[in-house]
């Protein structure tokens, strides 16, 4: 499916969904509440089918005060890609979990959970994946500090 | 809004125990595999929960090489980044270094050449080949043969020489740079490729004759650890083990980069996704391989090996890229987020063993400890690559 | 120590020229270690594709140095090659690994990351910088992995150093043989304080700190 | 045809025992003497050879730096292991982990009492010797077992079990091997079975019979000692060390020998039931040939034929990968035992009927 | 994008068969694996170990390999480093350091010291890519072991100074001599007990070695020490303590 009618496919499941600019793929900013409810469409419509999760990571815009997650979709059958962009608070990132649509997104939300601190509603597993259980903070966020970190010289 | 509860492992485990703890009459117990055990390939750790020698459920523990790559790629440049991307998959570095110099090319709009292309479509070639020859001989150690194993190595020693002629080091290349590659191939460097061509097409004869046509090997490999097309798909796997279970979805052939549109080549697909298809799936992709070598080796165009100043610190417009690889394992891609300085915002990799790994939860249940390590070991997994 | 150590040195000790008769029987015993090293089956990154797996294949042959019997339990290993970048997640299941290893063990750390943090040395959360923070290092290979020659180099050293430094009256306890070339009127003392302090001025690396923080 | 005088060890003890006690006595620490130097020996050696022989299945060397082509690395391994450090576990069962060694040493010991290696090296000759030594050798089951039960150890109790269970059902069918050998040559004393094949050995000499017992003996025996294709119980890929994880030093090293051991003692026991034993190489009427042939000691012989079938195990060992726990029981109760019990219905009609060929002897 | 699902390969299943068919195929399948072992074992002459210490003369790395970086001096004794950082700036882990000074003559940055940490370096070759005056250069001398890693930290230049191409434009010594002054260089292996490894003490893949009293006409300035090979006094130090 071309760039174009993947957008406007993906507008009329969901109208509240804008472009998102500045992406080098079909991409989409979707507003939090739809998560699991948009998702679970684009997976199951016919037209879009998108049946894996290839990706899912965060940005930390720190100067924004916000984290935006990333899901990175491709479909098996048809052949085409969609990046779903979600905006949430930097201080309260509450999103709900996918994990139930596409079975690896359990992992990949623990990731990003361990990560950013991106917490997910009705997540069948929720802790930490990389770093130890104790671990403080959450080190991909721009404002991580640690006294274990050393700066590069300049 | 029901409260978000963050668990622990070992609340994890109590959790599980709890499940169908007194219902049945054996007792199950809980067994640490790694982070170090022979067959894990590296510090992974599984903890397994075992009926007897039955495996009932697989909980996969990471992080024990997490290395936080992504967090040092905000403070490279993109040249420098590439070294890092080495040590992720340090089996197929080529095809990583390939997907960040793709990325920042797309993005910066660098024009490589033909020659440049042909090189890393060649380099590339002779590391999946030199991957699966590596996990061959891993395979047939897990599977209890050790022999399989010093042949593998012995074959996989002419590529790292070839490799190593032109490139400079054996594993950690850092040879494919945005914006061309590090040095041009070195003279003998097409001999060479089809001195070994010639060698290797027997010896991947007596590959079959010791290992694919054991029957002891298909026995343990026959029906193993399933994983149907559907289970694949959602779990994100990708390249060997996607199409062992029938998804040809191979980027080489969907989104041709480098020149793989102009060579001809065959995209192996499994029928059940079992062991089998996996391990037949890998050695057919070693003859592939070598067909794709065949076809450019002759043909290498001339050119300048490199069309950036490797001083230049490339700045990246803003905005978010995208590029993908087809490596040895499956998709490694990497998303550029970049604010228009020469360093990353954010850089994130997204590699193939990190969702190839998760198939184990769902195909190893069922099977014994001896098939969980057949498993594991057919999905070649590299744990840096996982934890990053 | 082992069954015979627990008992032979002290029946030995006070006879008449015991030493003379201990320090033969260093040499003999310290001639079996250095030429039966058994590697543990350890490698947590890129290096154990090099030291541990290409090393001990056909082309290298690791058999070479009666070492090609890596051993999957640490109780067994007498070599534990540190091959590999190390993380503070890893850090305390290595030192566990280390302490589950019978006396006399010996530890080589092979490749940048296990020496000094490697690549992973800055804007780092989770990477150990070096493995001698955790636990000692008898030899250290450099090469980022190493060849494998570079590491049978490695391993002819640590040969080198069991032979002449050990006693089987003080187990565990080595001596190090330091370094022979240097230039005339320089000792290593200057050379290492100098550097250091560049260093840590220039780089924010505390050198010296971690050289002697495993041996407390 | 020249007949061999067999005398033991132990029937010369005995003879001398009424004359002086003393002659007696010296007779028993030969056979102790010998039977405790021939394994330490013997296991060396073979660690050795078993290194050398995987090398060179490996396009590779082995051990070449220890004395010339590494002859002696296998004296270094002893003496590092002899003087490494004995590592109990705090939470292990104390006694029984410092015992089990010990009793695996002990079965390989025995079993190595009534190997008949020449004429006059056999240390006993029970005239019970083949059940003697299907006792014995099971017997070495108890070891592993409490070897992997006193590690406390959740890999060293799997592998202990895998052992255990391994290890009787595959007892069945080496019996049942060694049925037919003891039908054939009407006895189960060691040296009157090497002397029945004097007219020919028993693997050719029953049309097939013999062949199909003596490939389920060697299949049977070698899952017996655990070794590869039947490594199960130590498998490292799977169980780490298997349930020798906890053991460290002398006491792993008491383990490796038996092992080994064990492998000379099936090797000796396929030779001796199946090849002539001791009996030189001869062919029916070809006198010259014969003679020729005899002019190698009988010890040689002994040892050439079960260094062949050593090197045949070792051959198995770095060509095969492993099987898997439930195969492992489907070869032997669903194959080998069904064959082997129609072998040995063949060779009760063949021994009643008198079908013997091919007089190679 | 369309794509034709043509081109595809489909794995062949595992055929089986009776009894008694399994039972000949499996074995003849076993038989056959044994006679590629037997194959290998029988001929001597496919062993391709490489047997190093032994073969030390006559191993040679490839010209590319990179292991050891150097600051190649010239037949006087100068190298071509201005000092101008461009490769400490392309090092991924700052594993470089350059010290400059102002030169006490040209009144100008030059080199003083080039710090290169080993036990940090990747040798993922970016600095000797990036240098514009192409002074830096990477050998194969693997040969690097220690038993103290802040031995693995070098000193690369032999003096503090300008140039070649500055130091070669005055013509006389006196005044040359002002301009650099000697520098520490060690570098090198352990050596192996004063014998060496076996198979002679070439140091492998290593850059020519320079005369010692290299520049022209001065004291002799550090000695480049040439490392495997002289051994004479090895140092046997007591390190402290139960390790």
């Amino acid at each position: 499916m071309e760039a174009n009618e993947l957008i406007s496919t993906v507008q009329s499941l969901e109208p509240a969904a804008t472009l998102r600019d500045k992406v080098d793929r079909p991409a989409m900013s979707v507003p939090k509440e739809s998560v699991p409810a948009l998702m679970r469409r684009l997976r199951d419509e016919p037209a879009l089918s998108f049946d894996m999760l290839c990706a899912h990571t965060a940005i930390d815009w720190h100067n924004e005060n916000r984290i935006e997650l990333v899901y990175q979709l491709y479909s098996t059958k048809h052949r085409h890609y969609l990046a779903v962009f979600v905006s949430l608070l930097r201080d309260m990132p509450v999103v709900t979990s996918v994990s139930d649509v596409w079975r690896i997104a359990e992992w990949q939300e623990r990731e990003v959970y361990d990560m950013f601190g991106v917490l997910y509603r009705s997540h069948p597993d929720l802790r930490r994946i990389l770093l130890d259980d104790d671990w403080k903070g959450f080190p991909l966020r721009k404002d991580y500090k640690d006294e274990f970190m050393l700066e590069a010289p300049k | 809004m029901s409260a978000i509860t963050v668990t622990s492992l070992d609340e994890r485990i109590r959790r599980s125990i709890g499940a169908d703890g007194g219902a049945s009459t054996t007792q199950e117990y809980f067994v640490n595999m790694g982070p170090q055990h022979p067959s894990t390939h590296g510090v992974l750790r599984l903890v397994l929960k075992l009926d007897g020698e039955n495996v009932r459920e697989v909980i996969p523990v990471l992080g024990y090489i997490h290395r936080g790559v992504e967090k040092m790629g905000e403070h490279l440049s993109y040249r420098q980044f590439v070294h890092l991307t080495d040590r992720l998959d340090y089996l197929s570095a080529l095809a990583n270094n390939w997907a960040v110099a793709k990325a920042v090319e797309k993005a910066a709009n660098i024009e490589t050449n033909e020659r440049i292309e042909t090189i890393r479509t060649i380099v590339a070639e002779l590391q999946r080949i030199a991957s699966h020859q590596l996990w061959w001989g891993v395979f047939g150690m897990d599977l209890g043969a050790f022999t399989p194993f010093l042949y593998g190595f012995r074959d996989r020693e002419k590529i790292s020489d070839i490799l190593e002629e032109t490139i400079g080091a054996r594993l950690t290349m850092n040879y494919i740079q945005p914006g061309g590659v590090m040095f041009d191939i070195h003279p003998d460097f097409q001999r060479k490729v089809k001195e070994f061509l010639t060698y290797f097409r027997p010896k991947l004869e007596e590959y079959e004759t010791l290992l694919t046509q054991n029957v002891i090997v298909q026995e343990r490999m026959r029906g193993v650890g399933v994983l149907t097309a559907e289970k694949a798909v959602s779990m994100g796997a990708t390249g060997p083990v996607l199409r062992a279970s029938g998804v040809a979805h191979d980027l080489r052939r969907s989104e041709p980069y480098g020149v793989y549109a102009k060579a001809a080549f065959d995209v192996p697909v499994g029928r059940n996704g079992d062991c089998w298809d996996r391990y037949w799936v890998r050695i057919e992709e070693i003859r592939q391989s070598m067909r794709i070598i065949e076809q450019l080796i002759d043909n290498i165009p001339e050119g300048k090996h490199l069309v950036v100043k490797p001083a230049v610190r490339t700045k990246v417009p803003e905005g978010i890229h995208y590029s993908q690889v087809e490596t040895a394992r499956g998709i490694f891609g990497v998303m550029l987020v970049s604010d228009g300085k020469d360093v990353p915002y954010r850089i994130h990799v997204r590699t193939p063993n990190f969702n190839n790994l998760w198939t184990v939860t769902e195909t190893a249940p069922g099977w014994r400890v001896a098939d969980l390590v057949t498993i594991i070991s057919s999905l070649d997994i590299v744990v840096p690559d996982i934890d990053r | 120590m082992g069954l015979i150590t627990e008992k032979l040195p002290g029946i030995i000790e006070p006879v008449p020229g015991g030493s003379v008769l201990l320090s033969s029987m260093d040499a003999v015993i310290n001639w079996a270690r250095s030429n039966s090293l058994w590697p543990l089956t350890f490698g947590t990154s890129c290096c154990a594709i090099e030291v541990m797996m290409a090393s001990g294949a056909a082309r290298h042959d690791l058999a070479r140095f009666g070492a090609e019997v890596t051993r999957p339990s640490p109780r067994q290993a007498d070599l534990l090659v540190i091959a590999g970048t190390i993380v503070r997640k890893m850090a305390p299941r290595l030192k566990l690994l280390y302490e589950q290893m019978a006396e006399p063990r010996y530890v080589i750390a092979t490749g940048s990351c296990a020496i000094s943090g490697g690549p992973f040395i800055y804007n780092n959360y989770s990477t150990v910088r070096g493995a001698d923070e955790i636990i000692p290092v008898d030899v250290y290979v450099p090469g980022c992995p190493p060849r494998p020659e570079g590491f049978f180099y490695g391993i002819l050293q640590l040969q080198r150093l069991i032979r002449e430094g050990e006693s089987i009256r003080r187990p565990g306890e080595r001596r190090k043989p330091v370094l022979a070339a240097l230039p005339a009127g320089i000792t290593l003392d200057q050379i290492q304080a100098e550097l250091r302090e560049l260093l840590e001025s220039k780089a924010q690396v505390k050198l010296g700190a971690s050289a002697t923080a495993g041996r407390g | 045809m020249s007949s061999w005088e067999v005398k033991t060890i132990a029937q010369r003890a005995a003879e001398a025992m009424p004359e002086s006690v003393l002659a007696g006595a010296g007779y028993v620490l030969l056979a102790v003497g010998f039977a405790a130097a021939f394994m330490a020996l013997m296991g060396m050696a073979l660690i050795y050879a078993e290194r050398k022989v995987a090398a060179h299945f490996q396009c590779r060397l082995g051990p070449m730096r220890v004395g010339p082509h590494g002859i002696f690395q296998t004296v270094a391994d002893t003496i590092k292991l002899l003087f490494k450090e004995d590592i109990v576990p705090s939470q292990s069962d104390k006694l029984l982990h410092l015992f089990a060694p010990y009793l695996s040493m002990m079965a390989t010991l025995l079993a190595l009492l009534v190997l008949p290696m020449s004429p006059v090296v056999q240390i006993a000759d029970m005239n019970i010797g083949v059940l003697y030594v299907t006792a014995v050798t099971g017997f070495g089951v108890l070891g592993v077992l409490l070897a992997g039960w006193s590690s406390n150890n959740k890999w060293s109790l799997l592998g202990a079990m895998r052992a255990g269970a391994q290890i009787i059902s595959y007892e069945v069918s080496a019996t049942m091997a060694l049925l037919v050998v003891v039908m054939f040559s009407g006895s189960m004393q060691l040296s009157k079975i090497v002397e029945s094949q004097a007219e020919g050995w028993w693997i050719w000499r029953a049309p097939v019979i013999g062949l199909v017992s003596f490939v389920i003996f060697l299949i049977a025996s070698l899952a017996e000692i655990s070794r590869t294709p039947f490594d199960l119980p130590e498998g490292e890929s799977e169980l780490t060390a298997g349930f020798h994880t906890e053991y460290s030093g002398l006491r792993f090293a008491m383990f490796f020998l038996a092992e080994f051991i064990n492998m000379f003692i099936v090797a000796g026991m396929a030779a001796t039931l199946f090849l002539g034993g001791w009996m030189p190489f001869h062919i029916g009427g070809f006198d010259t040939f014969n003679s020729v042939m005899d002019l190698l000691p009988p010890g040689a012989w002994f040892s050439l034929k079960s260094g062949l079938v050593v090197f045949l195990i070792m051959w198995f060992r770095w060509t095969f990968p492993r099987l898997r726990v439930d195969q492992l029981m489907k070869l032997e109760w669903k194959i080998l035992l069904p064959i082997g019990f129609v072998n040995l219905f063949a060779a009760a009609a063949s021994v009643v009927f008198g079908w013997y060929f091919f007089p190679i002897r | 994008m369309v794509v034709s699902e043509s081109n595809q390969v489909v794995a062949p299943p595992i055929q089986r068969g009776g009894f008694f068919s399994n039972l000949a195929t499996g074995l003849k399948s076993l038989l056959k694996g044994m006679g590629i072992t037997f194959h290998y074992f029988s001929r001597p002459s496919t062993v391709v170990t490489q047997q190093y210490p032994e073969n030390r003369a006559t191993l040679k790395m490839f010209d590319r390999y990179r292991m050891r970086l150097s600051l190649p001096h010239d037949e006087n004794g100068f190298h071509k480093c201005t000092a101008c950082t461009i490769c400490e700036q392309a090092c991924p882990n700052s594993s470089i350091r350059i010290v400059s000074r102002k030169g006490a003559v040209t009144n100008k940055t030059e080199l003083d010291r080039f710090i290169w940490r080993m036990d940090s370096c990747t040798f993922c070759n970016a600095c000797v890519v990036a240098c514009p005056f192409s002074c830096l250069k990477m050998s194969g001398d693997f040969e690097c072991s220690v038993y103290d890693k802040s031995l693995l930290v070098f000193n690369l230049t032999r003096y503090a100074g300008p140039t070649s191409t500055v130091l070669m434009k005055v013509t006389d010594p006196q005044e040359r001599a002002k301009m650099w002054e000697p520098r520490d260089v060690y570098s090198g292996p352990v050596p192996l007990r004063g014998t060496a490894v076996p198979g002679g003490g070439r140091t492998l893949g290593a850059p020519e070695p320079v005369k010692a009293s290299a520049p022209v006409a001065a004291p002799t300035p550090a000695p480049a020490t040439a490392p495997a090979a002289s051994a004479t006094a090895l140092a046997v130090e007591e390190e402290g303590g139960k390790k």
